[in-house]
Formats: structure tokens, sequence, C-alpha cells
């Protein structure tokens, strides 16, 4: 290594940016892993769940060695209102075969795993560091600045998350929209690793991940979702900030009523929270991107609004694992050819276009429009509650023809011009 | 002149809870740090060096664990780093450790000055620094807020119960160090950067002719267990003349007031 | 054989203290003192019944820690079963000293648990106050540093039976060139028997008179915690005058804090007061869990009212 | 099951408080002319509040989530992350 010249800076020591160090360390390449936290992952949270196939291509059954919590064989929907649940409920063994699982992961224990590996392999972390700008030459970037220290490199990876202000910086990103972005409130509340089995009926190592679409938001646009961990559980919600502010929904509030929702009181109850925290989630998708690259600079994971949000499952660690990767792989290509410019850079998309990023990311585009659908929180859990609610009460009246009955409560709810448009959102976009 | 700054990596307090069932000590979530006034120690090891040229040695001893906190000493400004392993020296009576310490302190040689931060975050012992001047056979001056060299003449300034006292002491000599010396600086990128070139040194008892049978400590460790006061715990909430009212009462029937 | 327990200060009162609290543990025990640096505590020690008292007569510019070489000779001379070191920070600089020289362990700011034959078990505070280490010592000269106002304190007597033997110290290597007694506040924490404590639900200085009055109507002083102590935008009181573990132990008959949430560190300088009563407005606040009474409210109410009362009752 | 208060949850948390340089600042001008003061009610640390005159906030107990920073489009608010080593630390996360 030439003085204090690295091949590749890489910003964030997040699922993106420790797959990226990783995949450049080991092809022998000078790697810089800058990371603000005291320790990488000291910073992140999310709601709870990775989609391990990503990382598995990298590093084959990493899950023998990562600290996972559970891995998840139960999937649970819940329509909440103020009173009632209706829970469509999926137990299924094929859910927990590797290596299209997913475990629930706790961040502040997963990322300093995976940071770990890409040390391991070679890359220099430097933790408790927040990098304040880039540098520029001849129209690309060299480097980057921290406090008054300037350090050189060819490539420069932003993987510094979702509020990427290193994206922005060079100029590859305008403002976040808040339509564009959710806010989730998590607590982490500790429960005894019997109680968890015996509550969500889990075995051993099972896990259970649960979203909750309706009362929870108080009728915004979001969920809740509930993961198990060994001895915990990562409960909270999430919002999207657009929305919210309409809304007008105080989040800190929210959160913790949420706690005491009739479906959701049983299942916390006797925990300890241990942990309360928040973070912004990308959600639109294609629709955020920034550009991914310019001369000596790629973008990667949440930074590149990596998120796929269908409603019923949230992934953002899988995308940022790939995309981390391909960029790696891009710096690698540009490496070869002695070039960093962004016309050599631009393999990255060409990569990206070419892996499940691009293809996700593209049939779900149209997920966030249906998600946006103010009566998916309000009167859809009704109407779903409400209609089971009269199925099996039993008054002692004559018995009202389930059809009519049904027709009578979508009457009153909505309409059946309203409901075939969110059907027919729904069809499209997922 | 070599300076030699000794630390000790410790749980941070913040992280650890008690355990409500058996009040044992909860540890499974804490970080390690270098412990806070030892970081103090360091600084003041690093400032000296910074205005009159010296060589400033971490040195540290502890369970293998503390050997990742060499590469933060030396980002600290410190130009080398030792680290005894000893898996023994888990919650180690500071008798042991300053014996261990001072072993290291006559195998490094040539030096004049040693930090010790007046005592650690989790046990507070306020040993080490004294123990180490009697087995170095120096002098010690513990307590202090502020140091001036000059030659090989220290002045200090030791923040006692009830004020300050100015001492001066030809070196060589150890000083411990309170908070309010110095702040101590966070390392920046370079300074971490280069703390990976640093030397850095791992001995064992064995290196330094340490015996088992030497680390005995004198004192028997029976338990850490949560500090729990039991109180009558009446609590009382509403319209303040009332509640007032029955917390006076209460105080003046128990004969408080 | 009569057992042989040291009391070592720099004070006459920790002498005495502990002159005090020694007679709990062995009723015929031998008490030997030693008085470094001071006359006055050496006749002190007389007069709380120490059976020898050594007075260590320290050279000019020698610091007190300085008489720990010839105090570990005697005491090595003499034999002890105990050596018990008043910790404030000279003495507990003098006690590791003292330790060190004689091979010897050292409970630092403990408590003396136990004291049977041949076994001494002391607790102490450990992680910031959070929990207590027990400890017993196995092998060597038990030494302890005993925090002060860990026994009642006798009244004052000064005398000069049994005769005071002055013990000549080695210079040390270290000289005092100068002193600066630090601006501290008149009252002394220690000795009150109301301690009134404000934390940082306190808004303003001028709200001080109010505790000032609530403590000068119930005989006692006004602390505070740690941040309205040094914290900026506060420093209200002396540094170091606050209540906690890193600062002042405290152990009146009627502890009140009023507007602190309660954290350990607070506590842990409160935790022998025999009576608590916490005040402040959120309900779930620590403090409430370490009270004995409790009054969940506004501070700028419930402490009016708790004046007027306590006049009223008068 | 104890409902927690916002400072009771956030006291969960460990922080390493920047007293030198807040990480946020605001310009409580704008915030005055601002109608919705989406940040009083978006921020999970409930860290802003309006007392009927001035917007207060105080960056103490920041999750560093960047929600205000998105949701105040009068921009006033500016926003970074706070210095290497200060803010929030998780346990969990």
């Amino acid at each position: 290594m030439s003085e204090e010249k690295f091949d590749c800076i890489i910003v964030g020591a997040g699922p993106a940016g420790s797959t990226a160090a990783y995949e450049l360390a080991r092809q022998g390449l000078e790697v810089l892993l800058v990371e603000k936290g005291d320790k990488p992952g000291s910073k992140n949270m999310m709601g709870g769940r990775l989609y391990c196939y990503s990382l598995h291509r990298i590093i084959p059954n990493f899950w023998e060695e990562a600290p996972v919590e559970r891995r998840v064989e139960k999937e649970e929907l819940s329509f909440l209102t103020e009173h009632g649940a209706m829970t469509i409920s999926l137990d299924n063994e094929v859910l927990g075969e590797a290596p299209s699982h997913s475990y629930v992961v706790l961040r502040a224990d997963f990322d300093a795993w995976l940071a770990g590996k890409a040390e391991e392999a070679g890359a220099m972390i430097a933790t408790g560091i927040r990098v304040d700008d880039l540098l520029w030459a001849g129209g690309k970037v060299c480097g980057i600045k921290a406090g008054e220290d300037e350090i050189l490199s060819d490539v420069v990876i932003a993987a510094d998350g979702v509020n990427s202000l290193l994206a922005q910086r060079a100029g590859l990103r305008g403002e976040l929209r808040p339509e564009h972005v959710s806010v989730g409130a998590k607590s982490v509340i500790a429960l005894p690793e019997k109680t968890i089995e015996d509550r969500f009926c889990l075995r051993g190592n099972e896990g259970a991940a649960r979203l909750f679409v309706g009362a929870g938001t108080k009728g915004a646009p979001g969920g809740g979702f509930l993961y198990t961990n060994k001895e915990s559980v990562s409960f909270g919600l999430v919002f999207n900030l657009g929305a919210l502010i309409k809304a007008g929904v105080s989040v800190a509030e929210a959160v913790e009523d949420f706690k005491f929702h009739p479906a959701i009181r049983p299942l916390l109850e006797g925990g300890e929270v241990v942990e309360y925290s928040a973070h912004l989630v990308p959600e639109a998708g294609l629709a955020m991107k920034p550009r991914l690259f310019t001369g000596g600079m790629l973008v990667a994971g949440d930074a590149a609004g990596f998120v796929i949000n269908t409603g019923f499952m949230v992934r953002g660690m899988d995308l940022a694992v790939t995309s981390g990767a391909l960029a790696a792989k891009a710096v690698i290509a540009a490496k070869e050819k002695g070039d960093f410019s962004a016309d050599t850079l631009k393999i990255y998309e060409d990569f990206l276009r070419q892996s499940h990023v691009y293809s996700d990311l593209e049939a779900y585009k149209n997920v966030p429009e249906l998600l946006e659908e103010p009566d998916m929180y309000t009167t859809l859990p009704a109407l779903v509650v409400d209609i089971l609610t009269d199925l099996f009460k039993v008054k002692g009246n004559p018995p009202e023809r389930v059809q009519k009955m049904v027709m009578r409560h979508i009457r009153q709810k909505t309409s059946f011009w309203k409901l075939a448009k969110i059907g027919w959102k729904g069809a499209r976009s997922i | 002149m070599r300076i030699i700054a000794c630390y000790k990596y410790v749980l941070d307090e913040q992280d650890l809870k008690i355990n409500p069932e058996n009040k044992t000590l909860a540890t499974d979530r804490a970080a390690w740090k270098i412990s806070d006034y030892d970081r103090n120690a360091i600084e003041e090891a690093v400032r000296i060096k910074e205005q009159l040229g010296a060589t400033v040695v971490a040195l540290t001893a502890g369970p293998a664990q503390a050997k990742a906190s060499l590469k933060d000493a030396l980002a600290r400004g410190s130009d080398e780093g030792i680290f005894i392993q000893e898996d023994a020296l888990r919650g180690a009576d500071p008798a042991v450790t300053a014996r261990i310490l001072a072993r290291a302190i006559e195998k490094i040689g040539d030096c004049d000055l040693v930090f010790c931060g007046e005592g650690a975050s989790d046990d507070y012992a306020q040993q080490v620094g004294p123990r180490l001047a009697v087995l170095l056979g120096w002098p010690v001056v513990t307590y202090v807020n502020r140091t001036q060299l000059e030659g090989s003449l220290l002045k200090a300034e030791r923040k006692l119960d009830n004020g300050m006292e100015l001492v001066e002491i030809e070196l060589p000599t150890v000083v411990t160090v309170t908070g309010d010396i110095n702040v101590p600086r966070i390392p920046s990128l370079k300074q971490i950067m280069s703390a990976g070139k640093k030397p850095m040194q791992t001995w064992t008892l064995a290196d330094l002719g340490i015996t088992p049978d030497q680390i005995v400590s004198n004192l028997r460790n029976e338990s850490v267990k949560g500090a729990v006061v039991e109180r009558k715990r009446q609590i009382f909430k509403g319209d303040p003349v009332e509640t007032v009212s029955q917390v006076v009462a209460a105080l003046i029937k128990e004969g408080t007031i | 054989m009569q057992k042989k327990f040291w009391v070592i200060s720099e004070q006459g009162e920790l002498l005495a203290e502990m002159i005090n609290g020694v007679k709990l543990l062995g009723s015929d025990a031998a008490v030997i003192a030693a008085a470094l640096g001071c006359e006055r505590a050496a006749k002190i020690a007389a007069g709380a019944g120490a059976g020898k008292i050594y007075y260590f007569k320290l050279n000019e510019g020698a610091p007190v820690e300085a008489a720990y070489t010839r105090l570990a000779q005697l005491i090595k001379d003499e034999g002890a079963d105990l050596v018990l070191v008043a910790a404030t920070r000279r003495g507990k600089t003098l006690a590791a000293l003292l330790a060190a020289e004689l091979d010897a362990g050292l409970a630092s700011e403990a408590k003396i648990e136990e004291f049977g034959d041949g076994s001494v078990k002391t607790s102490r505070f450990v992680y910031g106050g959070l929990a207590i280490s027990t400890d017993t010592f196995v092998s060597g000269i038990p030494i302890v540093s005993i925090p002060p106002r860990t026994w009642e304190r006798p009244a004052l007597v000064e005398t000069e039976s049994p005769a005071i033997t002055e013990i000549a110290c080695d210079p040390g290597r270290v000289r005092v060139v100068g002193q600066k007694s630090r601006e501290s506040s008149t009252v002394n924490l220690e000795e009150a028997e109301v301690v009134v404590t404000i934390g940082r639900g306190v808004k303003n200085r001028e709200d001080l008179a109010m505790f000032e009055e609530l403590a000068g109507l119930l005989g006692g002083v006004t602390a505070c915690t740690r941040p309205v102590a040094e914290e900026e935008g506060y420093r209200w009181f002396p540094e170091d005058s606050y209540i906690g573990i890193s600062g002042r132990a405290v152990k009146p008959k009627l502890y009140i804090s009023i507007g602190s949430s309660g954290q350990i560190q607070h506590l842990a300088g409160c935790r022998d007061a025999k009576v608590l009563v916490g005040i402040d407005k959120n309900e779930d606040a620590p403090i409430f869990e370490s009270s004995d009474y409790g009054i969940v409210g506004d501070l700028y109410q419930v402490v009016p009212e708790l004046i007027k009362q306590i006049k009223a009752a008068k | 099951m104890k409902r927690l208060s916002i400072q009771e949850r956030l006291a969960l948390d460990k922080f390493q408080v920047d007293h030198e340089e807040p990480h946020i600042t605001i310009n409580k001008d704008i915030c005055r002319r601002c109608v919705l003061k989406p940040c009083t009610f978006v921020c999970p640390a409930a860290l802003y509040t309006w007392n009927g005159e001035d917007i207060s906030f105080d960056h103490a107990g920041c999750l560093e989530c960047g929600a205000c920073r998105v949701a105040c489009t009068g921009k006033a608010i500016t926003w970074n992350y706070p210095r290497g080593t200060f803010g929030v630390n998780y346990r969990y996360g």
C-alpha cells in the first residue's frame, strides 16, 4: 500500500459495507471500512429479519457461526381493529429450509460479526469515526474527509444507510421525500426463553415473524411487527412518513400504546423493555433510487434505497448484502482496468440489473402505491374482523345469511368499487 | 524519556444489569472499555510526550479479550502497546495486578514515569498505583489534577478531600490521575489507522518470570451481587396537600420529625 | 491471645470513630492508634480509648503518606489482627502503600461484615454502586480502609494518657510545597441529621432558598446530585459536595430527595439514610423504588406545602 | 405490564452525549411559522416540543433515525450524525 492510499474506502459497517469490504479484502485489495458507531452495529437497528440466501452465496451456511436469534418457521399476518384481530397463520417446516429461510437477528450482534469477517479477511476497520465529506480530484471522488483527516482511495463505497449524507453530498441524490421513507420504532422486550416458546408455539430454535395491519398505527399507513429473538421479542411500528405527517399520530406514543392492544398484550405480558430504538426505512424502491455511481464512487444498501416492503414481508439486509457484493465486484473490475471513472463503474448498475436486486424491486414496484391506500389500514381490517366476528358469534337471533351479512358489512364500510380498486392494486403489485 | 501508561480493560458499568431473581450481575450485553480514569492517564502521558518528547508505552494485563484494547490505547497516542495475557486476572485483586505490572515495567526498563488512573471504573479500589510504587521502589503521587514537568522535576497538584496539595518530586515516580486532569482525546481516523502499525506485544506470566503461586490473592471473593436496599416504598400521589399531610404524619409517627 | 487492632488516620475525629467501631468487633482487643502528622489526633485517640498511641511526626514538607514505611515496620514488629485506615484520599493511598509493603490484602472503602477467628469478611461497592462485592481475607494481615461515618463518632476528648509515643518518619521523596484549601460549604454533610438533596428537577438557582428553608426547618442541610454540582448550567453547589458514589456518602436520620430520578450513582451515597423520602414528578422514577415514603408530584407544589405543614406541626 | 414514558424508554438506551457539538440544530424562526410542526410527533424519541411560543429541542436522547430531517420540509433542521463515538449505542439493535 502506498502511503495512506487505499484501493477502496467503504463508509458504513452495516451489511452492505461489511459485505463489500469482505469481498474486496478476500481479493487482496487494500480496504478501509469506516464506521461512526463505537463498534459495527451499535447504530443499526431494524425490525428483525434477515433472509439468508444472499449472504449464503458469499459465506456458505453463515448461520452456523453468525449470531442469529431464531429461524423463522411461523409467519403470521394480522388485521387489527381497535378491539379485535384476524390472523392468518402459516406454520410450515419448509419455511425453515436452507438457504431460502430467514433468521431473526439483533443488529448489534450480527453487524459486529459480519464486520469481524471483513476484518479477518484483511480489511482495516476504523470505528467511532464520522465521515464528513468526500474528496474530489478531476471531477472524481478520490477519498474521504473525517474531521481534519483526509484519506485517499481509488473508490469510495457509500454504504452509510438510508440518510446517506454522502450520496447527497456527491450530488447523486436530492433530499429524501417523506412519502419515500418510513419511520420505525421498536422496543426489545426481554422474556424468558421458555415463555417465548410456549407463547408463540415454538420449539427449540424456531422463531415467529408477525406483521400487523390496522389499529396499531391508529389507522395511518404502516404496520406493526413482532419477531421472536432467543430471549426477547423485537416489537414495534413502522409508519410511512408522508402519510404520518398527514395523520398527525405521535410515533413515540403509538408504539407504546400498541403494547396494550388486546391482541398484543398477552404476547408481551411479563416482559421487560430493555431497549428502545428507531430508524428510517427507504420504501419507495426504484422510485427513490439515487444515481448509484459517479467517478470514484458507488452507493449500496439502504443508501441506495434497496428495501422491499410488500406489506407482508420486509426485506432490506438481503438486498444490502447483494448490492455490497456487487459493488465490490464492480470495484474489482475497475481495478483490473485501472480505471475508476463513472464509465467503468457503471458496470455496478449492470450487475445489479442482472441480479435479483433489480428484478425484485421491479416486481414489487407498485406495492408502495397499494400501501399508500388509506383503506388498507382502516376499512379492510374492520371488514375482515367484523365479517368473521359475525360468522362466529351466536346471538340467539335468526341467523343472517352469510352472503347477505358480508354484503351488509361491505356496504356499511366501503363500496364494491373501492374494494375492487384495492383488489386491483393488490393484484397488480404482488 | 519513556513513560508508561497503565490501564485496565473493564466492562462498561452502564451496560450491567442485576438479575431481579437472584441479584447476580448480568454481563451478557456489556461492552468493554478502557477504564475512564485510565484514559486520563494515557492522555496525560501523551500530552507530556507531545510537549517534551518521550515514548509512551501503554501497558495492560488481563484475560484474552483485553488484547482488543491495545488498538484503542495506541490510537489514543501511545507509541507501543504491551499486553500481559493471563486469564486468572479476571476480577483479580489489585495486589496481583500491581505485582504483574511492576514486573513488566522492570522488563520494559529505562522508564521514568508511570501513570495510572486513580481507580478503575469497575472495582475502584485505588490501589494499583501506590502498590506499583512500593514494588518498584519508587515514590507515588496520587489523585493528581495537574502536572508540570521541568527536567526531571515533576510538579503536581493533588486533589484531596479538603483542598489541593502542591507537591514536587524527582523522577522516577508513579502518578495516579483524577478524571479532571484532562479531557481524553477521541482518536481521529489517522490515529486509529496508525495504531494498527504500532508495535504491540503480548507477554505471558512466564515471560515475566512470574509463577502461578505469585498471583494468589490475600482475598477471596465470595460474591458480587446487586446492591438493593429494602425500603417501605409507600408512594403517595394526587393532591399535594393530601400527599404531603400523609407523609408528614408518617414521619411524625416514626419520630423522624 | 488478645487481638490487636490498628486504627490509622491523619484526623482525630476519624480515629475516634474507628476506635469506637473496633470495640464492637472485639471488646477485649487491644487498640493501637497511629495518628499521622497531627498531635491533636493522637490526643483524641487517647481520649477515645486507644490502648497505645503512636504519633507520627512528619518531616517538614513530607506528605502524610510518607509515614507508611515506619508504620509498616511497627505493624510488623508488634503484629496485627486487623488494620483499619480511615478512607480519606490520603488514607486510601497510605493503606495501599502499607498493604504493598506488608504484602497484605486490602479491602478499599469497605464495611466489615464479619470478624471471627482469623477470618475477616468485608463488603464494598463495585461498578459505581450497582453491586456489592463480598470478600474474605484468607492470608496476610487484613487491611481495610473505612469510609468516614461508618461508625458513630463519640464525643471528642483530648488526653495524653496513655502516653503518646512519638515516631520519626522517613522524609520520603515527595515534597509538599503548597496547600490550597478548597472553597467548600461550611456545612458538614456527613454529620447532618437531615439532608435535603436536590436534583435536576429544580429549574432555577433562585429556587434554592426554598430548599434551604425546608432544611432549616428540619435542622438539616441542603445538598445536591452530581449534575447540579458539576454540569454546565448548574454548578450551584461546591464541586465534590454532591451526594453519590464518587461524591459524599451520608447517613442522616432523614434524607429527602427532591427532583432527582434516583440513579444508582446518587443512591449509593444515601443508602444508609434511616428514612428516605423521594419527591419527583415522574411516578416511575427509580427513586421511589428506594424510598420509604414517596410523593409523586410537581416539586414546586409539594415543597411549599411540605414547608407549610411542617411549620404547622411544630 | 407498565406503560413507559418516552423518557423511561430512552433511559434504557446508552447515550454518549456530545455537550460541545450538538448534531442537530434548529432555526426557531422557521418553526414559529410552521403550521404542521411534524417534528413534534414524528420524532420517535419525542425530542421536539412546542410550548406555544417556541419549539424546544434536546439532542441528548436522539436515536439518529433522521425522521425529523425528512419530515421538516421547511428546512428548519440542520441535521448530521453525531461526531464519532457520540450519540446512541444500541446494545441489541
